[in-house]
This record gives structure tokens, C-alpha cells and sequence, in this order.
């Protein structure tokens, strides 16, 4: 199967490019650009065409490879591409090579070393979708953390280290939680069925009873929740984000909490069906508080950073509700809300960061007038602003419009038949579209309209590279917004067998 | 062909917006701009016409097109698909014949201005949204358009950015329209739950043939007005509007009053199927309408501004349409939009073409006496004030009279107490529109000597259209929409002991329009103490008026400045930073604290670190034995 | 011959006793003797009482093990240090502060030792010192079963030297330098 | 009282002895013995059990056991010897400063 060796190939390119970097010498740093990116390329290119190959009308996993990894534990390196994944796997190496292009000329310490982290997160995150044994999935989860780490350690801000050490410890912490959770359900599956096995297939076929499927899904939820993030557990994400280079708040922003959701879709609720039923007003009332809560802090914030940061955090309450609707509408809507958000807030902080090279500044009461200023500029921002937003047309509306659509179709036989906290739930998700327009606009209008001030003019207007850049993202973002046929075909069969996965009862009476 | 009507004014954003604004460097000059920006508009035009003739050889079955499918999920599919009716068709013919003339008049408008492309890219967009709305079979498709006319609105009312308050003012119409889109999407979630589609003319039929007690009429009706509201600037979310007016003349003529504000009262026409059935909602519609009309025309009566006037008076006269709407007579309401849009876009345009003359000047107490200075503008404002202010033959009189009639004779929630009020709003939009044009262009001139000075007629590209605008005014009215409408909107049944007082009423309106222009004339007309003196009779009044009711104060103290501080102190302060950092920073510190004790122990003695080990073993042996 | 068997049996016994009781006697007065090197020969003594004991057990190989790299190499190497530095010691005080405690910890923890794990041994399966297995199935054991060990036991004898010396190193370089 | 039981509870005073032996004396080199000490004790209810069952691990074990106490005794004195440089005293209360 030449897909299935591609596939290898695609995960293990950024090693490879580690390895490339590793022999080209440190000062020639237009010899190290150039190969990153071009190791970037190759990857998308290869995912561009195994995302052609795909055939939309299998379901489960395509081009996939199995080998025995640790043979006594049951753990295998298994990889493959299904309709979970394809469209995070294509995002993720969309963003790949505008990310490394993005940092040419922000990044000028240890740049060979920069590269590499790039790289090595690269590799991590495409792992951890393409992974489909848990033992994988969790060896490729914590990977990620290390180079991210880095990333925002050695090259970022003023307060990188309180920053990182947060977000390492609150990840790590919902890690050490997940882990324990891993080791009692293979071990459960192993006394139940007799089959000792990490691979996903085996074991969503664990029969559990609802009390211990209730703590072990709390502490995958911990773990998810705290990577998506959802509020109360969000407070890393703003320091993360503002303190991080350009290139980390894009993967951070882009990938990574993507990581939480996909987790929460590909595991944590497939395992746990009974007690995810049980636990979905909890979690669908703290996917709106996250909705409602993020729109309203990022409405009160002065770094432009950080307005991102918590729309994030808005924006990926969206996911959650539609994947916890259990509605097809709202689940295929969560994916593209998640594409949809890595190339939106991927673009807009790589927008911050070309602002940010060339004021040194991100208060946003030190710009104004920037439309007059650098038109150019100020048309993508538009773009990306609106698309945050929502506005039909772009990826936001589909992803928005889909999710509200499939939670209240959900909710409402439930309000017919008596329950209403759906209902009530769905429609102050809905208010976030108003304040999702609130905060992005204040936003705009303070940044883009008004008399003209900016530190350090005359200001020169996008370059050539930067410009095709924004142009890659804003086309990706209309494509998403306008053509979602084609995208959503290929994740369709995925979005029914989670459906069916869930609505499925699997428990047992006593634990094993 | 209903596809490439659309796609034509896209094309035309596409080509000005990147070929002529610096974002494609400037490559094209101002000629290429207003050949791309007005020919495309034009060709649009010539195909709704085209699209109307094959309507007609068709016999008026509705044509259907189905662009491509956006999506499929399960057995929802959602087509972006156009829809040719003849209600689509009287719409469509509004928005791309009077959009291409307020083109053609944006050509001299916007001559020297140094976005002149970025302008002409805002609006085509526009056009492509507002036919894409127009023209769409689905709610969704509606939809798409509904919020790029907004998006559109948003960009041309801030198109001048450089003050900061013309942003701010585009700024509040998109997040006010933004609220009203929230009731909009909740129906259309609700029939999509309900009928699994989102398609309009199925929705309709759906609730025609009796097959959907499912689902509250009154409810999806309420959900949809809430959009309505927004979009059309009602009671209460009518704030925007005049705020709206810090764009360009033209965009305030082609947006905020001729087309975009209408779409509200083309959605609850094109879903009148659902609106029979929901009586509930109508009445509230009537209701919301008819205050709004009432209101809106008593803030009219003492603004200054030219523009704001004319805001005003299109938010009452889309009271009107929305009175009409209450009480069943769809077709009416079009007819109103028709004929509203004709003089509105006449009124608006002539303000241009005033304040273009006066370099900039908006408000009236500092003009008079234009009409021997630019004549062309005067005649054809005064002939659009006439019809709005519903004198006859003009187009203003008819549409404005069946309103009137049927708000007070329809069986469908027609009442006398609807037409007194409906009747005394005509009567002050008489009085305010004649205010307005006494002031500007009679009497004694009140400008300084430098603009007087400098005071010129508008180019032919402008003032030709406010004659072709004009004499549309005047005949509109006897192009016969609700008539054309009548097959495919019925008018509500009257009242059969009313039918007598259908003449009397229509002698009253006019009496009433007549009265109006009396008022005005001998209050304006003569010297200003008349003025004064009212004035300071009723000072109070006048305060509540020019403050427009305090609505913009109480929505900042109600909801503005809460929201902030919510966010701010509460969440922001108390959740984020003090709750949950401070737990975080609370626990940090409690693990440091615990180290410090621990290492206390640490002394650097070998004995009691070998004799805590000694302690250690002996304990964990006891315990396990214990517990083992 | 049952008798002669018999006796040697009880003999065998007695050593054994004998061997254990010196060799805890041994050890309880490397607590009080005050000079270092009394107490080292009070260690070598229990070490090679110890030997005896694994001697009667029927492992030789280990009692040989434990003569030559405990008294031969382990003991010599001590004995070597408390010459070197003996004279220059000034004076030491023979007891911490701990005594009363750790005389306490003498009681607890064969105590606690003996009342958590004790209870009552299934009967054995071979009497002690019945089973003698040489140094050849050690071997073997060795070279096959626990072959990895073998090997990490010669890592760790030469880190051990590299250590050693590096200390000493150290130490060479600090002297220089202070 | 049989063999296995007397030698187990030599083994465990002998364990003991060595560890309080740690604990009270105060120069270093008799504590490095008391360390010994214990060592010896652990390998003699090595064997012991090893005997018992007939097994070789427990021989295994105490060879290894041997291993490690000449590597600790290898280490240990050069570290006293330089101590004992930088202090001129085995007490080991002197070198308290050691601490982290």
C-alpha cells in the first residue's frame, strides 16, 4: 500500500528535517529557512494527496500500518487516517509551512534550534491524530509538551517562565490523571475480555459500570478540558499565548487545543458512552460558560494577544456543544468549527505577530488608524476579523451555524419533552454570536479605525512573503465557508460511527 | 441567469476591490472603476428584467436555479439555490434598478475622493448580498445575504475611518443588526427542527396545507420579527439607523433606506404563509410598527440634521410597512417599499446633492433659501416630499392610503385605534418633510457668506438621476404591485360594514397630508418667532425629542456598561485573576511554604537522617502489619 | 552409623549456634568500643563467624565469597583508612546525641520486624544445610539466567573505579588550587 | 526453635545493630562499618531462604550484594580521605554544611 508508507512518511518528515537541520551549519540561516520550509511543503503535499486518496464512502480507518511495538503490554504503533482526523491532519500541515515562513524574519536567536522544536511539535501533534493505540496516542500527547515548552521558554517574552511553568503544570496535571485512567481501563479490558490491548478498536468494547466509567471519563475530561481549554480551567491559555513567539501561539492557537476536542471526540466520549450521557449537562453547561465566558473577557482586554487568546477559548466552546449535541448537524459542524478555528486565530496571531515585529508593542490603546496606515494589512485583518466573527461565507459561519443549528435541533424534543436546560443551554450559545461580534469589532475599531497612531513609523506594509501567507489562510477560510461539501463528505461516516458510539449503551452491572 | 444576477456585482467587487485599492496596487484608474462598478450593476439589472420576461412567458411559475450544494449532512442537504417569483421580482427590480442609478449618482458624489475604487468594491458587495438575500430559495442562502448586507453596511457607514465616531456608528449597526440575527437564527433552527428543510416556498406550503401544528406559527413568526427588527431598524432596535447616516449620502440613500432596510419587510412577506397561520405574531407586528412609525416621526419633527430627519421619517415609514405586514396586507407593504424606495432615494440623493453643494454642511438651521441657487434639486425634493407626505397623484399617496385602509378595515387584526395613530403619523411626517424642505431651500438664506459662496448645482450625472428618481416618485403609485402580487400574496378581506368608510378615509389622509404642509408652512414660512415661541412653550417636549426618548442612554446604562463591568470586575477580576489564578498562585504558595517547613528537617545530621530511616522501616512495617 | 549420623547432626547444630551467637556478640560490641580499629577487628570477627555459618549451610562458595572480599578486600581497605588517619585524630566523642533513640530503635525495630512478618514458617521443604549446591550451578545460573546482571555487575565495578579516581581527582585539583 | 528461625532472628539483630550503629557513634569510618554491618545481616537471610527453598537467586542476590559493598567501600573511603583533608575530623558532625 504506497498510502500507508506515505502516511509514515508524513508523520516522520519533521524528524527528518530535524536530522537535515542537525548537519546544515547554524550560520547559514537562509539555508536553514529554506529547508524547513521545504520540509513543511513536502509534508502538506504528501497530505494533500493521501486527502485526495481518501475515499469518503469507507469508514474506519484508511492506509493504515500496524506493527507490534511492546508485544507483552499489547501496545502497537498503529497509525491511520480515518474521518476523525483527516481534516485536522490536512489543517495541521496547511499551518505547517506558513508557520515556519511566518517566523523567517521574527525569529533570528538559535535559529536552527527554533527549527527543530517546529519540527519535533510538527511531529508530536500530527502523531497524536494519526495515533490509533492509546499507549501511542498518550506517548505523542505528552511529546508535544517538551519542545512547546521550549518554544515559549527560550523564545518568548517577558514572563515566559511564569507562563510556561503554568502551562506546564496544568497540562501535565490533567496527563498524570489521564494516565492512571489509561492503565485501569486496559487493565479492566484485560479482566473483562482477556485481551490485553491499548488499540482504540479493542478498547471502546470495554463494558463498564457507570460509577467507575464516571471517574475514569472525569479524569480524561481533566485532561482534555484543560488542552481545549475549557473555563474554569483556561487561565494558562492567556499567559501561554501572550508570552509565546509568533510561531507558538500559532501552533498553540492552530493544533494544539485542538488536541483537547479531538481527544474528547476520538476518546473520552467513545469510551465512556454511559456516563458522557449521564455527565452532558455538566459538560454542555461548561461548554457554554466557556462560549459566554471567554467572549466576555475578551471584550475587557487591552493586549491584542490576549483578545485572541479568549476568544479562543469562545470559540472552541462552540466545538464541545456541538460534539456533545450527539445531533450529525452539530457534530460535523464541530470539525469544521475546529479547522475552521486553527486557520481563523492561526492567522489572526500570525497577524498580531507581523504588527508586533514591526511596533514592539501589543497594547491595544497604542494603535489606531492602522486601515490608513497599512491597507493591506488592514484588508486581511478584516478578513480574518470577519471570519472570527462568523459571517456566513467564511469557515466561522459554517462551523457556528451548524453547531447552534444541531444543538438545538437536539435540544428541542428534549424541551418538548419536558427537559429545557438544552434548550435554555442552546440559546445562550447563541447570545455569543452577538458577543463574539461585540468583542472582535471593539477590536477592529480600535485597532484599525480612528486617528492615526502607531509606535515606530513610517511603517512599511506587507511584504510579498507575508501577503501570500494571509493569502493562503483567507483562501483556506472562504473555501471552508463556501465549498464545506466536499470536506464534510469525508467526515461524515466518522460523525455517525461517534453518534452511534454514544447513543450505544454499553454497560456492565459490576466493575471487573 | 438568476445565478449570474448575482454573480455580476460579486465579479465587480472582486475586480475594484483588488485591482483598485492598494491591495492589488492600484493598478486601474477611477475610469476603469466606474465602467466595472456601474455596468456590472446595470447588466444585473437588464437580467432581472430579462429574468421578469421569461417569469411572464412562464406564466408565472417560479423559476428555481440551483447554484451548487453547500452542504449534506444525514438527510439535511442545504442547496445554495435562487428562487424567481413575483414578489423575488419586484424586489429584485427595486434593488438593481435603484441600486445602478444611486451608482450612476455615486459617480459625481464620489469623485475626489481618495476611495473612490474601495467605494465602488463596498457597493457592489452590497448588491451581490442584498440580491443573494432577494433571490435565495433557502432561508440559509437569506441568511448569507442578510449578514453581508450588514457586513456591507458596516464597512460604507465607516467608510470614512479616519473619525473615530463613523466607525463607532458602523460598529453599533452591525452588533444591533447582530442581536436581531439571533432571534433570526433561533427560527430558523426552530423550522429546521420542525420541517427539516430550510427552503421557503416548502415552509410556506408546509403551513398551508395545515401539516405543521408542530410548531408554534406565532413562535417561528415572533423569532423571525426579532431578525426583522433588527434589520429594519423597529422598536427596539431602531438605534442604529440614524447613527447609520455617517456614510456617504448615497450609501444612506441605497442602504439605509431604499433597499437593505426593507429586507426585514420582505422576510415576513416571503414568509406570509407562516404569518397567516401566526396571529399572535401579526398583531405583535402591527403593534411594533405602527409605535415605531408614531415615534420615529415625533423624534423627526425637531432633528436638524438633514439626514437624521430623513433617518427618521425611514423609520416610520418602515413602521408603515410593518403595519401593513400586521394586519395581512403583504403586497401592501412591497408597495410601500416600491414607492418608498423611489422618493427616499429621491430625498436622500437631493440631500447629497445639497450637502455636495454646501461642501459638507448637514445641518438645516444653517441653510435656506437653496431653491433659487440649485433649482433642479429643489423641484425634485419637493416633488419626493409630496409623495411622502402622501399627496395625490403621487406614488406616496396610494401606497400610504392602503396602508391606512387596511389597518383600519382588515379582517386579519385591522382596528380604528391602529389607523388614529397611523393616521396622525402621516399627518406629522406631512409636517416634518415640509419642515425640512422650508428650511433648506426657502425662506432667508442662514448660511455663512464664504459657503453661499461657493454654492453649485450637482454634475448631470447626479441630478439626472434625482429626475428619473423624481418622476418615479411621482408615478409610482400607479404601477399596480399589491395587484401584480395579488396571486401569489392575497390581500386580507375587509370588514364588509367598513366598506363605506373607504372614501371618507381617504378624503381624511389627504386632508390630513394637506393639513401638514399648512403647519409647516405658516410656522417655517413665516418669521421665526412662530418657531421660537412653540419651542419654548413645550421646552420640555422639545428636550425629550432632541435626545430621541434618552433609548441610546438606557440601552448603555441597561446593557452597554453592565456587560463591561461584568466582564471586567467580576470575570475578569474576580473569576479569573482572583479565583482561579488566585487558587493556582494560592496553592504555589502553599506548596513552597510546605518546603520551606520540610526542609527544615534537612539538618545535614547523618544520625537523624539514618535514624528516621530506622523510624521509617519500623513504621511502614507496623502499619502494613496492621492493615496487611 | 544412625547414632554417629546423629551426632554429627547435633554437632553440625551446635557449630552452627555457636557460629551465630559469636558472631551477634561480635557485633553488639562494635557499639561500645571506643578505637576504630577494635572495632573493625570485632567486624572481621562477625564476618568470618558469618562464614562459618554459610559454611554449615552448604554454600561454601559464598562463605569463601565472603572471606575473601569481605575480611580480604572490604576489611583490608578499612583497616588501611584507620591507619592512615587515626593519628591524626584529635578527638572524636564515641556516641551522637541520638543514643537514646537509636537504643530505642534497637528495641522497636526488631520488634516491629518480628511481630509484622513473623508467623509460622511452613514447614521447609528441605532442612537446612541438606541441599548443597556448588559453585558450578552458581555458575550456571549465572551465565544463563541472570547473564544481564553478571554483565551490569562489571559496568558497575568500572564506573565504580572511574568514580573513585575522579574523586580523587578532584580532590588533587581542589588541594592544588586551595 | 529450628535452624531457619535462629538465623533469621540473627540476621535481624544483626540488620538492626548496624542500622543503631549508624545512628549513635559519631566517626565516620565506624559508621561506614555499622553500614557493613547490615549488609551482612540481609545477605545472611538471603541465604537462609535461599537454602530453605533451594533456589539459587538468594546466592545471586548476595553476590551481588558483595559487588555493591566493595563499590560503596571503593567510593566511601576516598571521600572520607578527602573530607578528613578538608576538615582534619572523622566526626561527622563536622560535616554537616554538606547539606543541599
Amino acid at each position: 500500500m504506497a498510502e500507508a508508507a506515505v502516511l509514515n512518511w508524513v508523520l516522520f518528515l519533521p524528524l527528518v528535517g530535524v536530522a537535515a537541520l542537525a548537519v546544515v551549519p547554524a550560520d547559514n540561516g537562509r539555508l536553514v529557512r529554506a529547508l524547513s520550509f521545504a520540509v513543511m511543503a513536502i509534508q502538506l503535499a504528501l497530505v494533500a494527496w493521501l486527502y485526495t486518496r481518501f475515499d469518503p464512502s469507507v469508514g474506519g480507518l484508511q492506509f493504515e500500518t500496524r506493527l507490534p511495538w511492546i508485544a507483552a503490554w499489547g501496545v502497537s504503533y498503529q497509525i491511520g487516517l480515518d474521518g476523525y482526523n483527516i481534516l485536522l491532519v490536512l489543517m495541521t500541515a496547511y499551518l505547517g509551512p506558513l508557520v515556519v515562513a511566518g517566523a523567517f524574519t521574527a525569529i533570528s536567536k538559535d535559529v536552527k534550534l527554533f527549527y527543530a522544536m517546529v519540527f519535533l511539535v510538527q511531529f508530536a501533534m500530527v502523531g497524536t491524530f494519526l495515533a490509533q493505540d492509546l499507549f501511542l496516542f498518550y506517548v505523542f500527547w505528552e511529546t508535544m509538551l517538551i519542545p512547546m515548552f521550549l518554544l515559549i521558554g527560550i523564545w518568548g517574552g517577558e514572563r515566559r517562565i511564569y507562563a510556561t511553568l503554568k502551562f506546564v503544570l496544568y497540562t501535565a496535571f490533567g496527563s498524570i490523571l489521564m494516565l492512571a485512567a489509561v492503565i485501569y481501563l486496559v487493565w479492566s479490558l484485560q479482566k473483562t475480555t482477556g485481551i490485553t490491548s491499548f488499540a482504540f478498536a479493542d478498547l471502546v468494547q470495554t463494558h463498564l459500570p457507570l460509577d467507575v466509567q464516571t471517574i475514569l471519563l472525569a479524569a480524561f475530561a481533566l485532561s482534555f478540558a484543560i488542552k481545549v481549554p475549557m473555563a474554569p480551567l483556561h487561565t494558562w491559555l492567556p499567559d501561554a499565548h501572550v508570552e509565546a513567539p509568533t510561531a507558538g501561539s500559532v501552533i498553540l492557537a492552530g493544533v494544539m487545543l485542538k488536541m483537547g476536542t479531538y481527544g474528547f471526540m476520538k476518546l473520552g466520549f467513545p469510551l465512556f458512552p454511559d456516563a458522557t450521557r449521564e455527565l452532558t449537562p455538566v459538560l454542555m453547561s461548561l461548554a457554554v460558560l466557556s462560549i459566554v465566558y471567554g467572549a466576555c473577557l475578551a471584550l475587557v482586554q487591552d493586549d491584542i494577544k490576549k483578545i485572541i487568546a479568549y476568544s479562543s477559548i469562545s470559540h472552541l466552546g462552540y466545538v464541545m456543544l456541538g460534539l456533545l449535541s450527539l445531533d450529525l448537524l452539530g457534530i460535523q459542524g464541530a470539525v469544521i468549527q475546529m479547522v475552521s478555528h486553527g486557520l481563523v486565530a492561526g492567522g489572526l496571531f500570525l497577524m498580531v505577530g507581523m504588527i508586533y515585529e514591526r511596533c514592539h508593542t501589543r497594547e491595544l490603546a497604542a494603535y489606531g488608524g492602522i486601515a490608513k496606515l497599512l491597507p493591506v494589512y488592514s484588508v486581511f485583518f478584516m478578513l480574518l476579523t470577519l471570519a472570527s466573527v462568523g459571517l456566513p461565507t467564511t469557515s466561522g459561519f459554517t462551523g457556528e451555524f451548524l453547531v447552534l443549528l444541531g444543538a438545538f435541533k437536539a435540544a428541542w424534543p428534549l424541551h418538548v419533552a419536558g427537559n429545557d436546560l438544552p434548550l435554555v443551554l442552546a440559546l445562550v450559545a447563541v447570545t455569543g454570536v452577538v458577543l463574539g461580534a461585540l468583542y472582535m469589532l471593539r477590536f477592529a475599531l480600535g485597532f484599525l479605525f480612528g486617528a492615526v497612531h502607531a509606535p515606530h513609523q513610517p511603517l512599511a506594509d506587507l511584504g510579498a512573503r507575508e501577503r501570500w501567507i494571509l493569502g493562503l489562510i483567507v483562501a483556506a477560510v472562504f473555501a471552508l465557508g463556501l465549498f464545506p461539501y466536499e470536506p464534510m463528505k469525508k467526515t461524515e461516516l466518522a460523525a455517525k460511527a461517534y453518534r452511534e458510539l454514544i447513543v450505544t449503551p454499553r454497560l456492565t452491572a459490576r466493575a471487573p | 441567469m438568476l445565478t449570474l444576477i448575482v454573480v455580476l456585482p460579486l465579479l465587480g467587487f472582486l475586480l475594484n476591490g483588488v485591482l483598485a485599492t492598494r491591495l492589488g496596487g492600484n493598478v486601474v484608474g477611477n475610469r476603469f472603476v466606474t465602467v466595472v462598478g456601474c455596468g456590472l450593476p446595470i447588466a444585473s439589472f437588464a437580467l432581472v428584467v430579462a429574468s421578469c420576461m421569461a417569469l411572464a412567458a412562464g406564466g408565472y411559475v417560479p423559476l428555481v436555479e440551483v447554484a451548487y450544494r453547500w452542504a449534506e449532512i444525514g438527510d439535511g442537504s442545504f442547496e445554495i439555490a435562487f428562487y424567481f417569483d413575483r414578489l423575488a421580482a419586484v424586489m429584485a427590480l427595486v434593488v438593481t434598478g435603484v441600486g445602478s442609478v444611486i451608482h450612476v449618482y455615486s459617480i459625481g458624489y464620489m469623485k475626489d475622493d481618495p476611495g473612490y475604487g474601495r467605494f465602488f468594491a463596498y457597493l457592489n458587495v452590497f448588491l451581490f448580498f442584498m440580491l443573494l438575500l432577494v433571490l435565495g430559495r433557502s432561508l440559509l442562502v437569506l441568511f448569507v445575504g442578510w449578514e453581508g448586507v450588514g457586513l456591507a453596511s458596516y464597512l460604507l457607514i465607516g467608510f470614512w475611518f479616519d473619525d473615530l465616531a463613523n466607525a463607532r456608528a458602523g460598529k453599533k449597526a452591525f452588533i444591533t443588526n447582530r442581536v436581531g440575527d439571533a432571534g433570526f437564527l433561533l427560527g430558523m433552527f426552530l423550522l429546521y427542527t420542525t420541517f427539516g428543510t430550510l427552503d421557503m416556498d416548502r415552509i410556506n406550503a408546509a403551513f398551508g396545507a395545515g401539516a405543521a401544528p408542530a410548531v408554534s406559527a406565532s413562535l417561528v413568526g415572533l423569532l423571525l420579527f426579532i431578525g426583522a427588527t433588527g434589520k429594519s431598524a423597529q422598536i427596539p432596535l431602531h438605534v442604529w439607523l440614524p447613527d447609520a447616516m455617517a456614510g456617504p449620502t448615497p450609501v444612506s440613500a441605497l442602504i439605509h433606506a431604499a433597499t437593505m432596510v426593507t429586507a426585514g419587510v420582505y422576510l415576513v412577506a416571503r414568509m406570509a404563509g407562516v404569518y397567516v397561520h401566526a396571529p399572535e405574531a401579526s398583531a405583535v407586528i402591527a403593534v411594533v410598527g405602527v409605535t415605531t412609525a408614531f415615534f420615529a416621526a415625533t423624534i423627526a419633527l425637531v432633528q436638524t440634521d438633514i439626514k437624521k430627519v430623513l433617518a427618521y421619517s425611514t423609520i416610520s415609514q418602515l413602521g408603515f410597512m410593518f403595519l401593513a405586514l400586521g394586519v395581512g396586507a403583504y403586497a401592501v407593504a412591497i408597495f410601500h417599499v416600491v414607492t418608498h424606495a423611489f422618493f427616499k432615494a429621491c430625498l436622500f440623493l437631493g440631500a447629497g446633492s445639497v450637502i455636495h453643494a454646501l461642501g459638507g454642511e448637514q445641518d438645516v438651521r444653517r441653510m435656506g433659501g437653496l431653491a433659487k441657487k440649485i433649482p433642479l434639486t429643489f423641484w425634485t425634493f419637493a416633488v419626493a416630499t409630496a409623495a411622502i407626505a402622501g399627496l395625490p397623484p403621487l406614488a406616496g399617496f396610494f401606497s400610504k392610503d392602503e396602508i391606512l385602509w387596511y389597518s383600519f378595515a382588515s379582517t386579519r387584526g385591522g382596528a380604528p385605534w391602529l389607523w388614529i395613530v397611523a393616521a396622525a403619523t402621516a399627518l406629522m411626517t406631512a409636517f416634518y418633510m415640509f419642515r425640512l424642505l422650508w428650511l433648506t431651500f426657502l425662506g432667508r438664506s442662514r448660511m455663512s457668506a464664504e459657503v453661499e459662496h461657493h454654492v453649485h448645482e450637482s454634475p448631470w450625472s447626479m441630478t439626472g438621476v434625482l429626475v428619473v428618481l423624481a418622476v418615479l416618485s411621482a408615478v409610482g403609485g400607479f404601477i399596480a404591485v399589491p395587484h401584480f402580487l395579488e396571486p401569489q400574496l392575497a390581500l386580507p378581506a375587509v370588514h364588509e360594514s367598513l366598506h363605506a368608510a373607504e372614501t371618507p378615509l381617504v378624503v381624511v389622509s389627504v386632508v390630513l397630508a394637506l393639513a401638514g404642509l399648512a403647519a409647516a408652512a405658516f410656522l417655517f414660512g413665516g418669521p421665526s418667532e412662530r418657531v421660537e415661541r412653540l419651542r419654548a412653550r413645550f421646552a420640555g417636549v422639545h428636550r425629550v425629542l432632541s435626545a430621541k426618548y434618552f433609548v441610546d442612554e438606557l440601552y448603555a446604562r441597561l446593557i452597554g456598561r453592565p456587560l463591561v463591568w461584568i466582564s471586567d470586575r467580576v470575570f475578569l477580576r474576580l473569576g479569573d485573576r482572583a479565583l482561579l489564578d488566585g487558587t493556582l498562585h494560592g496553592m504555589a504558595a502553599l506548596g513552597r511554604g510546605t518546603g520551606r517547613v520540610l526542609a527544615r528537617i534537612q539538618t545535614g545530621s547523618l544520625h537523624l537522617y539514618a535514624w528516621l530511616v530506622l523510624a521509617g522501616i519500623a513504621g511502614a512495617l507496623i502499619w502494613s502489619s496492621r492493615h496487611g | 552409623m544412625a547414632t554417629i549420623e546423629g551426632l554429627l547432626r547435633q554437632l553440625d547444630t551446635l557449630l552452627l549456634v555457636v557460629c551465630a551467637f559469636g558472631a551477634l556478640a561480635a557485633a553488639v560490641t562494635m557499639l561500645f568500643l571506643r578505637e576504630p580499629m577494635r572495632v573493625a577487628l570485632a567486624l572481621v570477627t562477625s564476618m568470618i563467624l558469618l562464614g562459618g555459618i554459610y559454611g554449615l549451610l552448604g554454600v561454601h562458595f559464598v562463605a569463601a565469597f565472603q572471606v575473601l572480599i569481605y575480611v580480604g578486600a572490604v576489611m583490608v581497605f578499612i583497616v588501611y583508612a584507620i591507619m592512615l588517619l587515626e593519628r591524626r585524630e584529635v578527638e572524636v566523642r564515641r556516641y551522637s546525641r541520638l543514643v537514646v533513640p537509636g537504643i530505642a530503635g534497637l528495641v522497636v525495630l526488631p520488634g516491629a520486624i518480628v511481630a509484622s512478618v513473623w508467623k509460622p514458617l511452613p514447614s521447609p521443604v528441605h532442612e537446612l544445610g541438606d541441599v548443597s549446591f556448588g559453585i558450578g550451578a552458581f555458575s550456571v545460573a549465572f551465565l544463563t539466567e541472570y547473564w544481564l546482571l553478571f554483565e551490569l555487575t562489571s559496568v558497575l565495578l568500572v564506573a565504580a573505579v572511574v568514580a573513585a579516581v575522579a574523586v580523587l581527582g578532584v580532590g588533587r585539583k581542589d588541594a592544588r588550587r586551595g | 526453635m529450628d535452624r531457619t528461625q535462629l538465623l533469621i532472628g540473627v540476621a535481624v539483630a544483626l540488620f538492626s545493630i548496624g542500622l543503631v550503629g549508624v545512628v549513635v557513634r559519631r566517626n565516620v569510618l565506624v559508621m561506614l562499618m555499622c553500614m557493613e554491618l547490615m549488609l551482612n545481616g540481609v545477605n545472611l537471610s538471603l541465604i537462609t531462604f535461599a537454602q530453605q527453598t533451594a533456589t539459587t537467586v538468594g546466592a545471586v542476590v548476595v553476590f551481588l550484594v558483595f559487588v555493591v559493598a566493595t563499590v560503596e567501600i571503593a567510593l566511601a573511603i576516598p571521600i572520607v580521605l578527602l573530607l578528613v583533608r578538608d576538615k582534619h575530623t572523622l566526626d561527622i558532625g563536622a560535616y554537616s554544611e554538606l547539606r543541599g
